[in-house]
């Protein structure tokens, strides 16, 4: 349909700004929020036209649309932004089709654009027709009905338990390998946290006027066995750190692996 | 098979909701044939008050349409829709599966959540499966609800669709150039509309 | 007469609460016998599986009686069986015959009623000749349907402690002479029936 309906828009290069179209803008001005959107506004200008949508002068269209926005404005009546994107790109559109085509230039031709908005105008037109007739049918809970009682239905559940013999062998496997094997899991009372030994060295740190061997801090019972006493002296130390941080020790080390000694701040 | 069509009647009755053949025979005895029950019964109820139509997959027993002024006792009176909600709906309904922005773009306007809110609500359109198109849109189509609701058998009974397919009118069609849609302003979230009529070829 | 039965049969069809003669009559055009209708249509629901039943004064359509059973819709829920039903019937599957005491010690500790009750309603298992031991205890074996169920020729096909190891579902080395004997003193007298021991030699 493309072309052959913007023909009719070609008789010249004068503007065809009849009386009857500033006219029926005015109309139409007055009932702005009743338009949803620049498409429904360029339909309802459309059928002034009083020609079938495949026959639509898109330049003349475009000219009634633009008069309209200058009505509004004129009236100083506030447009929603789209109506004005609307406005300027069917300017934009006029402008190609009045004048002769640019081989030079890119993009899709002034015709092109006329026929893909017909199009538009033409689709949202035929969406009517059809939400119309839908509408229309016979429906349900008003021409036709369902069951007034509809009966219960009553459920009745069934459980099937079910399981593979994947989980089966590894059922077994876990009961025959339960002795020997269980999943690693830390073995917390080797273990010294640093919670802990925070908690100790802050009962203990009023006392250490002088400076003293981090060594010392540590709980008796984790000073014999060598497990205990390395996970105790690493929170230990962790928990000196900790108390330098908040400003309450100082701490030195004299020389690489000699004793890390520290003392109350004052 | 008077039996079986016995025992279809008697489900089709008791239920308000349409109902289908594997449904049916999930109630009846094991090797039943409610496809061939069902068939006899429509053919039973034909020209009855009450009759037997396919909604979709499934069958659902209503009154017939002409006595529907009897009935006016019975009208529930169904929430007004809106214009908007009105064209969504058709728009759906003959575009599905139709992602929000297709809708915008043939509206010429911004589609509300609430206008998609309340049709989902009211359950005559749900969610379909998303467009391989960049950001992966959600579409909408119609349900069984829809069809029940409009007295239709299939989305392809709508009133016109053939002659609207016919004349081209249910293509999206991408714009040449940069054509204001009038969603470009609100729905950034929404892939650009533009390049996406390859998928819509049926 | 056959216009005024089609009427009625819509008004009781699509009426929410049974009607009475009266109430029907008034929705119909006048001039109406709705009372004659209803009898047309008592008659015409005979033996179908939907009727038409007196209900006081008014009239409703209800199915037939004999058809109740269609209107319960069986819901099956698949649950996987519990750990500890698992590994009694791994345990009972390994060392059938085997009695609860020596699922217990197996296990290390006590088999609840419910689990063995559950396998039994499931027939995977079923209790097996008694022990000659002291008390005569009963014992346990799988059934067919257990043998079904997990695709297996016998209970012998299970694998053995080895192919569990190979299959990297034992992570350690059984304990050397921890056969699964599974059994106290009271069993020694019993040689076991199936032989299954020599698949858990390592």
């Amino acid at each position: 349909m493309g072309a052959s309906m913007v023909d009719d828009s070609f008789e010249g290069p004068e503007r065809v700004e009849r009386v009857a179209d500033r006219m029926a803008a005015e109309a139409l001005i007055v009932d702005v929020d009743g338009f949803e959107g620049p498409l429904d506004l360029l339909l309802t200008l459309g059928r002034t036209q009083k020609v079938d949508l495949r026959q639509i002068s898109v330049l003349q269209l475009a000219q009634q649309y633009l008069a309209f926005v200058e009505k509004a404005k004129q009236l100083r009546i506030e447009l929603a932004a789209d109506y004005l994107v609307m406005a300027a790109w069917l300017a934009f559109l006029k402008s190609r089709l009045l004048l002769p085509p640019d081989p030079a230039e890119e993009g899709p031709s002034g015709e092109e654009l006329a026929a893909h908005l017909a199009f538009q105008l033409e689709r949202l037109q035929a969406m009517r027709e059809a939400a119309a007739q839908l509408m229309g049918r016979d429906r349900l809970g008003r021409d036709f009905f369902a069951r007034g009682i509809p009966e219960d239905i009553t459920r009745v559940r069934k459980v099937i338990y079910t399981a593979t013999l994947l989980d089966l062998m590894q059922g077994y496997a876990r009961l025959r390998t339960r002795d020997e094997f269980r999943p690693y899991a830390m073995d917390r009372d080797a273990l010294f946290t640093m919670e802990q030994a925070l908690d100790r060295m802050r009962g203990l740190i009023g006392f250490a006027g002088t400076w003293t061997d981090i060594s010392s801090y540590l709980p008796d019972a984790f000073t014999r066995d060598p497990a205990r006493r390395r996970s105790a002296t690493a929170s230990t130390f962790a928990a000196s750190l900790e108390l330098v941080k908040e400003g309450r020790v100082e701490i030195r080390q004299a020389e690489h692996f000699a004793p890390v000694e520290l003392r109350r701040k004052e | 098979m008077a039996e079986q069509e016995r025992m279809c009647e008697a489900i089709l009755f008791a239920t308000a909701e349409p109902i289908t053949i594997r449904e049916m025979e999930a109630r009846m005895p094991h090797g039943c044939d409610a496809a061939e029950a069902v068939q006899h019964l429509r053919r039973r109820y034909e020209g009855r008050g009450v009759q037997l139509v396919k909604v979709g997959d499934a069958w659902a027993m209503r009154t017939a349409p002409d006595l529907g002024y009897l009935m006016q006792k019975e009208t529930v009176e169904t929430r007004k829709l809106s214009r908007a909600a009105i064209e969504t709906l058709a728009i759906i309904a003959y575009h599905q599966p139709v992602t929000r922005a297709e809708i915008e773009e043939i509206r010429g306007v911004s589609v509300s959540r609430g206008t998609v809110d309340q049709l989902l609500e009211m359950e005559w359109i749900r969610f379909g499966r998303r467009k391989m198109t960049p950001g992966r849109p959600v579409t909408f189509v119609v349900t069984q609800d829809f069809l029940d609701h409009f007295g239709l058998e299939s989305a392809r009974d709508l009133p016109g669709l053939k002659e609207l397919r016919a004349a081209g009118l249910l293509e999206n069609r991408a714009p040449p150039g940069d054509l204001p849609t009038g969603s470009e302003a609100e729905d950034e979230d929404e892939p650009d509309p533009k390049g996406q009529d390859e998928l819509f070829k049926d």
